[in-house]
């Protein structure tokens, strides 16, 4: 079934337990939103070293954000700025394929899990939620991403 | 039941239906609410116009300017004797959206009686669609006008106890929906009618989700203004409709300044045409009036009254269906008194785009999230539902479709 | 010079060149200035929208909402590529009259350096349509800002000789067109341009008559925003665009409110989406996105350069015709100088309506009166002419039955 | 040849020679546009004793617009506020009928010659555009029409 292939068993997994959700506590907190459903997300971190430290995200939404920012923030957490740009920009680049590519695994750990969302356009921003949310906390903090 | 209407012929009208969804299922299209599909007949109307009559209307002697102007004014006729009205209080617009936004400028930019200024107040409610809210919203703020608004109930009706207090004196303009476009249930206008008039408000009826699905007349329905969209009713994008009475129209101000809606033109200043001209600024969206008129001859042919019985019908099915299935919970009003063919509901644990997502997998298209009805939601507790609006071509083997897919939604999440 | 354009193959794809005219003539279709015709290939795409991906776009996650999306969007990229812009610094309206009120309205709502406001300075021509004058006008009236233009001289140029007073460090918008629709002039926008800019003021060009005529790229240009109307391209009514430098679109404030426009909403408080989604409120006029990308196409496979040239050809060919009629005045540019494809003129004693009404008898449709521009009719103290205008459709012969109307139109006055 | 019966050898007589131009006069004086072609009229009257008086009217226009006004202003100069109005609605009605009917003569005298005009929809306005200031100039004298 085609749907299997957007619904990996990761991705449930992720969505049942997701990591580093709970309360965002960081001076700086961004506040993101899917106009299009309502999914929310709010997320804090902090760059401590050149490396992002203390993220921490809450949120409401479907399978697919959940699961992706909590495959997101165990991708970066701990990370340099410059490994978390590196796959920041392959899993954007993934979304935005259309199916195809594949994405390198090597990169994005568990979120090759989400290769699938990108034949379904109506999900990329789903998936993408989390990670701009990210990518803004990010910046705010001062990293170049 | 089969026999209120002949689904069958309807949907060899209709060339949506003839082509395989993901996994050569069929199309199970339940998202009407959100924009109809077309006929054939509608097609040809627009392809008609422009193969044999097109040319800008109202500017030109020659002769398919002649022409273009008598399909565009024949339209106007049409859409006016569809809901009771006369034609020269018909505006074509784009979109209801564009109506709404209309109403809201006009009334601002409108000296004397109509005018909405610092301390008027403008009346919604908690069912509206963001396009019959946020243009109140910011006229308000842009005016110092007060907005107040009805509560909605848990089951989708609106709270009219404090109905004294909501519209008082200072009260210019009440803006209700005819129907929910989330839940479906049909809010209790007749008092709020009356309530406004007795101050002298005006009241301006969404007509978005009724128009296409019954029989509508304003006359009998003693309001001010309707909006509506075409493309919700069997018509082309691009179409919409104001209706006003003649004598507000007369002494609105324009919303769009442009050709064809002026009188006089000097550099410094300009006077305006009669409505409903005033209000068509530019060469109008011909094509989709004359498709517009096309479907709603569609749809009176097929009859109003039946659409809306078997649409009613669908949705008996539908309610019962739904509840027989676990976890499923229906939003709104439970049973079929005052509501529509639109049914929300939600599946216990999940999330409506996922739920959407499995169904999308059955052949079935239904609207998930906040329906751009988000305060509604948010009132409700959630963060959006799962839609399912019906309309003329959905049949009794569309509920067996669409049951089975909110069902394998369930069990595909609850299984992993 | 026929090897051009092959008007023959392109006129076999207007349907409404295969009708007959009054008394059997065939069309001569000169007006297109007011509005093209539509080869099949538009009323196809349009029909194909609606009968294999109709949905309401960015809404729903079944496959016809995410195909309609594709179809809606992909319109959009079409577009920007046809002008030289970004995707998403293409907003569709319903006309460029809607796209020019957007930013008339956009720039009073819009607070900061952008907010036109009492004392400042807005600037237009004499050779304006009335969509780019009235917006300008209004605004000017609504907000305490000062309404300028520049006067424009017997040939149909503008008159440049004051430009620093016009133009002053006061002034916050410039809105010009790029060629008459009355007299078919084009202005030297280069210099005013400069000038809008030098002192900080954002210049916006009227490309109703350039865009379906000449390539136009609004980065050579140098301009902040463009706005044209679909249905003058070969595209359906009810479409038009708006393009606008990304970093002003993303400052405004929204024109109307409604759906699909909004980032959060409250019964108070709504915030907004970028743009150009800000600007689109409500279900898009998406049938009619996807009819305009199929225009462009047609356009471009022909190519605008040669249509272009090939209209100057047959302008060139008539403005001679009609200098051997007696009586017969060119009004504005005499010869191929700073003009494009459209031809005004008057016949001495005659009425345009009349010449109008006796060259419909040959099968010639023109268009005669103000031509929505009224400040420009009075200014050269006439009160209408009779106006032709080329397209990529018309050949030498339709050129020779206009010539031969218009002779005709002065004998049969003359001759009783 | 069609547009004969639209160009008549009156209307063109009229339009060469119209009766009852000049400068309007009166204190209330009307002023009517055309606003699709740009054409105007001014016309001003009296009502004396129930009757249509010093009828005077000057304007720019098509050969259809002048020799309206010109056979109009014959029509109903000196007649009976009642008269005038069955004249007008008689003509209005011709006007109207997309050459459905062919109007009374005995009522519309010459005005019957812009019987053809109701084929061309377009014109129908220029015919018209005196007629409707005449009623409008007559009501504020404060005849009942
Ligand atoms: C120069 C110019 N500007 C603006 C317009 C208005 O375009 P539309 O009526 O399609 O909105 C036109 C055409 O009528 C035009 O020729
Ligand atoms: C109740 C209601 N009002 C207004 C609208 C806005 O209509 P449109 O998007 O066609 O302008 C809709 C549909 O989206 C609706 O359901």
């Amino acid at each position: 079934m085609e749907l299997d292939s957007l619904y990996q068993e990761v991705i449930l997994d992720h969505y049942k337990k997701p990591h580093h959700k709970g309360l965002p506590v960081g001076e700086l907190q961004v506040h993101h939103v899917n106009p299009n459903c309502g999914d929310e997300i709010t997320l804090s971190l902090a760059i401590k070293n050149g490396k992002v430290e203390d993220l921490i995200w809450d949120g409401v939404g479907c399978s697919i954000s959940q699961a992706s920012a909590s495959i997101m923030s165990d991708l970066v957490s701990g990370k340099s700025v410059e490994s978390a740009r590196v796959v920041l920009q392959e899993f954007t680049e993934l979304m935005q394929s259309k199916g195809t590519i594949s994405g390198d695994e090597e990169i994005l750990e568990d979120a090759i899990a989400l290769a699938g969302v990108s034949k379904f356009p109506a999900r990329v921003k789903c998936a993408l939620l989390s990670w701009m949310a990210f990518k803004d906390a990010a910046i705010q903090n001062g990293a170049e991403l | 039941m089969n026999s209120i209407l002949d689904v069958a012929a309807i949907k060899r009208d209709f060339p949506i239906f003839s082509q395989e969804m993901r996994g050569g299922k069929r199309l199970v299209f339940l998202d009407s609410g959100a924009t109809s599909q077309k006929p054939i007949q509608v097609m040809d109307a627009e392809r008609n116009f422009y193969s044999t009559n097109n040319a800008a209307v109202h500017r030109g002697s020659y002769l398919l300017a002649e022409r273009a102007s008598e399909a565009f004014e024949g339209a106007r006729d049409r859409v006016a004797q569809f809901i009771g009205a006369q034609s020269h209080e018909i505006v074509f617009t784009k979109s209801a959206t564009e109506s709404l936004n209309l109403l809201a400028v006009s009334l601002e930019r409108t000296t004397g009686s109509l005018q909405v200024s610092e301390g008027d107040e403008i009346v919604v409610s908690e069912l509206e669609h963001h396009a019959n809210l946020i243009p109140w919203q910011e006229l308000a703020k842009r005016t110092g006008a007060v907005l107040k608004w009805f509560e909605m109930n848990e089951d989708g009706s609106l709270n009219l106890s404090k109905i004294d207090q909501i519209i008082t004196s200072k009260c210019k303009v009440v803006a209700i929906t005819h129907q929910s476009n989330v839940l479906g249930s049909v809010p209790d206008i007749a008092p709020i009618i009356a309530a406004a008039h007795a101050v002298g408000a005006l009241f301006v009826l969404d007509g978005c989700q009724s128009v296409p699905h019954q029989p509508v007349n304003v006359q009998a329905l003693d309001v001010d203004f309707l909006v509506f969209s075409g493309h919700k009713a069997l018509g082309p994008t691009g179409i919409g409709v104001l209706w006003g009475r003649q004598e507000l129209l007369s002494q609105m101000e324009p919303f769009l300044y442009g050709g064809s809606m002026i009188e006089t033109v000097t550099m410094t200043d300009s006077t305006w045409a009669e409505a409903p001209k005033r209000f068509e600024a530019g060469v109008p969206n011909m094509a989709q009036a004359v498709g517009l008129a096309a479907a709603l001859d569609y749809l009176d042919v097929v009859g109003l009254s039946k659409i809306h019985q078997w649409e009613l019908h669908l949705t008996n099915l539908a309610l019962k269906g739904l509840k027989e299935i676990d976890g499923v919970k229906v939003i709104g009003p439970q049973g079929l008194e005052n509501r529509g063919g639109v049914i929300s509901f939600t599946i216990a644990g999940l999330h409506p785009h996922d739920i959407g997502q499995v169904m999308d997998q059955y052949g079935v298209a239904v609207r998930t999230g906040h329906h751009c009805a988000w305060p509604l939601i948010r009132k409700l507790g959630l963060t959006g539902t799962t839609r399912a609006s019906f309309y003329l071509y959905n049949d009794e083997s569309d509920v067996e479709v669409f049951l089975e897919s909110v069902a394998g939604a369930r069990d595909y999440f609850g299984n992993r």
